[in-house]
């Protein structure tokens, strides 16, 4: 039993199956927050892979020894700046950018937290503070973007992929946000610990990478893979 | 507590106390109307009343939020009429949250109507009291009880209620930031300490309200 | 004037009225148990929907295929059978309620009605803490209160013990006179409808079976009711009004009857109605006695009816007349078939139809 | 038998009881309107709680200061002064509730209870589909196919026409024969009182004034209550009883008079009360009448009354007789005060207290 | 659809029809009592069970979790009494689900004995019928709309409500995922073909039952 990241869901889904086809053995995903899931573990919900997506949840597990092994990254999220419908964003868009803008919430979002330094690092964040408008998730910044509530926001560059927009967004440099670090831990609790490892180890595989990188993440093992990716499809100025 | 929280407080407050009294203003004359119905048309009417509760509410949020959008008809005429958008504003808050409770207010008030008893309504016809007349001086204080309820009901509800004001309200500080929200980013971010202070506060609060409502409905009736 | 001409049907009943009703006094509706009394009361307040016809009232037009003049502003009060007090508030309230309402028409006093309905005492309670009566004189109050212009009263003292009805009645009469209010009852009471209705309507089965003075309606009622009372109908012409003394003089098979009614027309054909029990019968022709009708007769028939009484037929020319006497007289008076006899009875105990 | 010896206190209302009733036949209880009738009903049904004392029937403790039997086992019929017939139930429905939970008590049948109150015709109706008598026969049917072993009614006639009354009365009675049942009935009506009660209780203000026999209580009551009916009350002895015609001969003022009353005992005092409209006056002594009242008077005050009618005093020896005449009689037959007059009137319309 | 979402649907059903079931069951006699309680305690009670209502359905099912947990009493009751966890089952979600839609279920009915007309009582009683009986053959048929009010809100919230179910359940397909959080799956990850079918089906299926009973109610009451 996996519990992972809603945001990663779609990716496991496609993983998850393919693991199956290889080992079988049965895969079955339950996503939710992140925070939510945390909680659930902590009161011993019957996991036996947690894929966060964060870091500092898997790490807490780990104080509480209810990790076995170490956490290990498998994703790096990547943090994309939308504004549908137009065919040219840039930073420019951004820093002119006056009407509402969407992001998640960066107490309880790694995007949300992001994308605020993002905004600190190019010196706007308190010119656009007024501005915000803020979901709870990512999902959520997504959904008031998508939805046209709100013109323009920080999203996930996986969000896009998973509905193949091809542009209208700017792919953020990455020194402007400190890494969304995606981790994942086999749970002690679990009974099915090796198996649990196996998967894991099974996602961080060169082949699967490849498709997580697809999906929008940067892959966590290979740095290779992870220049291959930046140049790829970029709107990079 | 913070700033914040008080003024989370204060925004669910009124997001409560407006939308009850949006509800019993929306609610008293659509259950009157349906109660009066003999048309084969009201069950139709009636279910339409309930279906939001079968949708999650996150759910239902997304599809308000759908509609609220300036691409959308309901969103493009709110635009048009305030030049503001609907998401992200209490008035779209208070807007989504009447539409959730709406079936804990109409319901019952719409059992009181059809239990009435008719006697009275002809009694005070005879007397001379036309219908405006009739329903304030007969039909709500024969009904006082369950719009008590259901007002209890529905401000509860709405203090509670977060998927659908987290999906609209876009968290903005002291305009659709509410308590619920802030308590389920405390859960999620295991903020305990002021997930138990907000908890313990919600509750203390509405166990205040709430008996000093029923006592009050106790002494109003025998 | 109320003017009806309408029907309502509703599942198996029907309710077929034209009548028009002077309404200048009380008058009274009786008739047997389901005959559509409440219906016609409700029909008249405009509290059924579905009255086809028209309904108008001292001019004004109540209900025709066009208009339809809802309750509340039809200015009646309406006592209904089942009283119908607001639970919600207290008797003061309640008699209050049609009294704020009245828009300024002129009516009796809050006091004068509290005092005389004896409601007085419990003025502040509860109308949920009142015996059966207490919530009548109750629901009497408010209806007053209202200053109607026509008063509908569905059994309104049924709850009430005699006394109270004894005291409440001449108000009603009173309320009637001095605001000319006319009034409508129903009540299955005969002694109240005697005291206080002028005309009174009898209902069968949805329709309105007879109208007429209530005094001579009532007898009959009597009689066929009381089916232990047994009585005769003589079919007679108006011979003589004797205006002094307020005596008609009648003809019944050339026989002279005096009835104590002043308001025949000579010429007239009449039918008197002789209840049996206040027959006597007589075997001399006497003058000197206060007993105006010594009618002679040929005894045709007598049986015994029971253990003490027994019932004589008397035949005049061609009709009958029936008189109850105990069985000691019948043989006392040694009474057999064929015999002459005078059947004596007072003027006061008949009633001309 | 039924005992009660309870204290019950409401606001500001209190009922104090301590009696047994023999109850077995029909016990009438009367009273002015709000006195305690339907309280003292439900004190006995057990439906007051805080009722203070004991009731106790036919052996069995229905309360004291330890027991308390619930109305559901106190095998109780219960007519309500409101009717109270469940309104989610068709009248059928409604019959068949007591039926089936009478524990197979001996009862009358459903067919002949629906029979004669006459309900069949609505046997399949909504009971909110009823007129107000028609709900109350089923409320009393309701009550009786419980098969009580006390049946408590409040009022139950009270929404009744006549004719259907004198129909229900002596099946009531027969209820009460047949199967043994006491029957305890709360009436404003004299006449119903009079017809189907064998004791009468009289309360007032939450206490039982007077007990009795009916029909003594009731001529009391009438007499006082009906004022602008004169009439007069003689007092007299028994002198002899006469079995065969159930007439019984009195003295009063040393004259013979006759009443149609067969309970008296021979030296008994008894009242005689004679309305005034009953009495004709007559010049002669005549024999040969079926009247069996002529007693000898002298005319000592004459007066008329109004436009047609005058009273007559009438001296016996020291007691004094009323008549009511017409004036026209007055005049024909020349009365004048000192003349010596016969007074007639017949046995049957005297009352004997 | 998927066979997971079927999968979703039949622990939905089974889980709405079981909690209504118990909340009738449990709702009935708890609002009887409350309706005869006359003690000055009963406003507080009333109150309590309104409680559920003002926590946002995470927190409140964060609690029921920390409530439900093994190292908590009623957890380990339960644990020693079954030998399995209560969170994170059917039967824990069952729960939850009750506890959280009692309000909806206790007050109308509360209310609708409150307003029981104590003379048919005792026109019962007075024909023999005794407490269960008369409860049975009076009360019931007498509040049969309020009850089917209530168990229709308690359906159709248990249906559409999913933060606690969501937090007890821990989405476990098969066992614990119900239909309202695979929808709300669905929409979290842009799946909006399914999350259109589901929210349709959802509103449909809810219409339809609505429907129904609405007109059925309809029918046996004039
Ligand atoms: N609400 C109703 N729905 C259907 N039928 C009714 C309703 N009320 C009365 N009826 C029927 O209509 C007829 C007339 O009823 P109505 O109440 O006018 O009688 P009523 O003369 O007032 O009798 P009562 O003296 O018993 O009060 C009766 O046959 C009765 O059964
Ligand atoms: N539910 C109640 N609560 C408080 N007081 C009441 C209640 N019912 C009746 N009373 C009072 O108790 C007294 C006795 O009432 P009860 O009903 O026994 O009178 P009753 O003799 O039946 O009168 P009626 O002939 O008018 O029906 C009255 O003064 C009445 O006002
Ligand atoms: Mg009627
Ligand atoms: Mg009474």
């Amino acid at each position: 039993r996996v519990a992972v990241s809603a945001n990663f869901r779609q990716v496991a889904e496609i993983l998850a199956t393919e693991f199956e086809e290889q080992t079988g053995h049965t895969v079955t995903l339950s996503s939710g927050s992140t925070g939510a899931l945390y909680n659930q573990i902590s009161y011993g919900a019957p996991f036996d892979v947690f894929l966060s997506a964060d870091s500092r949840r898997p790490e807490m597990l780990a104080e509480t020894g209810r990790v076995s092994g170490k956490p290990v990254t498998y994703a790096f999220g990547r943090l994309v700046f939308w504004q549908p419908g137009s065919t040219e964003v840039t930073y420019k868009t951004l820093s002119g950018w006056n009407e509402k803008l969407a992001m998640a919430n960066p107490d309880t979002a790694p995007y949300g937290l992001a994308a605020r330094q993002v905004l600190e690092n190019l010196g706007l964040w308190e010119k656009k503070k007024s501005l915000v408008v803020q979901g709870t998730s990512i999902q959520q910044a997504w959904q008031y973007v998508a939805t046209g509530n709100a013109g323009a926001g920080f999203v996930a560059l996986s969000q896009l992929r998973t509905d193949d927009v091809q542009d209208g967004y700017l792919l953020l440099r990455d020194e402007l946000y400190n890494p969304i670090r995606q981790q994942a831990v086999v749970l002690s609790g679990s009974k099915n610990q090796k198996l649990g490892q196996d998967f894991l180890d099974y996602i961080l595989a060169k082949k699967q990478q490849i498709i997580v990188q697809k999906a929008g993440y940067f892959p966590a093992v290979d740095p290779v893979v992870a220049k291959v990716s930046d140049t790829e499809g970029s709107h990079t100025p | 507590m913070t700033g914040e929280a008080w003024q989370a407080v204060s925004v669910t407050l009124q997001l409560a106390g407006l939308t009850t009294l949006l509800l019993i203003a929306i609610g008293l004359p659509m259950a009157w109307k349906l109660a009066g119905m003999t048309s084969g048309f009201r069950p139709v009417l009636e279910a339409l009343v309930g279906l939001p509760l079968v949708l999650p509410p996150t759910v239902l949020g997304f599809y308000l939020l759908v509609a609220f959008s300036p691409n959308n008809l309901p969103g493009q005429v709110w635009q048009d009429l305030t030049g503001t958008t609907l998401a992200f504003s209490f008035s779209g808050l208070v807007l989504a949250s009447v539409i959730y409770s709406l079936p804990f207010v109409v319901q019952p008030l719409q059992r009181a109507f059809e239990q009435l008893d008719r006697g009275l309504l002809e009694a005070a016809s005879s007397l001379g009291a036309g219908p405006i007349d009739r329903f304030f001086s007969v039909v709500l204080p024969q009904t006082f009880r369950p719009l008590l309820l259901a007002a209890c009901l529905g401000f509860a509800h709405t203090v509670g209620e977060f998927g659908v004001v987290l999906m609209i309200g876009g968290n903005i500080p002291g305009e659709t930031q509410v308590l619920s929200i802030a308590l389920y980013d405390a859960v999620e971010t295991q903020d305990f300490a002021s997930a138990h202070t907000m908890a313990a506060g919600l509750m203390l609060f509405a166990l205040v309200l709430l008996i000093a409502l029923y006592s009050l409905d106790r002494k109003g009736h025998r | 004037m109320l003017s009806l001409d309408f029907h309502y049907e509703r599942d198996d009943f029907q309710l077929q009225v034209r009548e028009t009703f002077a309404l200048d006094g009380v008058t009274g509706v009786m008739g047997p148990s389901g005959c559509g009394k409440t219906t016609l009361l409700r029909c008249i307040a405009g509290l059924e929907k579905s009255v086809q016809g028209t309904v108008s009232f001292s001019n004004a037009c109540w209900q025709d295929s066009k208009i339809f003049v809802p309750p509340y502003k039809r200015g009646i009060g309406y006592v209904f059978q089942d009283g119908r007090l607001f639970p919600h508030r207290n008797v003061r309230d309640n008699l209050n309620y049609g009294l704020r309402r009245s828009r300024k028409r002129h009516g009796p006093s809050f006091e004068s009605v509290v005092e005389w309905l004896e409601i007085v005492p419990f003025l502040d309670r509860s109308v949920t803490e009142l015996s059966g009566g207490q919530r009548q004189r109750v629901a009497i109050g408010r209806a007053l209160l209202g200053a109607p212009r026509l008063l509908l009263m569905d059994e309104p003292l049924a709850a009430l013990d005699w006394a109270s009805r004894v005291s409440i009645m001449p108000r009603l009469r009173d309320i009637n006179r001095q605001f000319g209010v006319p009034v409508l009852f129903v009540s299955h009471d005969r002694e109240e409808m005697a005291r206080l209705s002028d005309e009174l309507v009898l209902m069968e089965n949805g329709c309105i079976e007879e109208r007429g003075r209530s005094r001579q309606l009532l007898n009959r009622a009597q009689g066929s009711l009381a089916d232990d009372h047994a009585l005769s109908v003589l079919e007679a012409q108006v011979v003589r009004t004797d205006r002094p003394y307020g005596i008609t003089e009648l003809d019944v098979d050339g026989r002279r009857l005096m009835v104590d009614q002043s308001n025949l027309k000579e010429g007239q054909s009449v039918r008197v109605v002789v209840p049996a029990a206040e027959v006597s019968l007589c075997l001399e022709d006497i003058e000197r006695i206060s007993v105006q009708n010594r009618l002679k007769t040929t005894l045709t028939d007598i049986r015994d009816i029971d253990e003490h009484h027994a019932l004589v037929v008397l035949t005049l020319e061609e009709q009958k007349l029936l008189a109850l006497i105990t069985r000691r007289s019948r043989h006392r008076l040694a009474l057999k078939v064929g015999m002459p006899v005078y059947a004596h009875f007072k003027a006061a105990c008949l009633e001309v139809v």
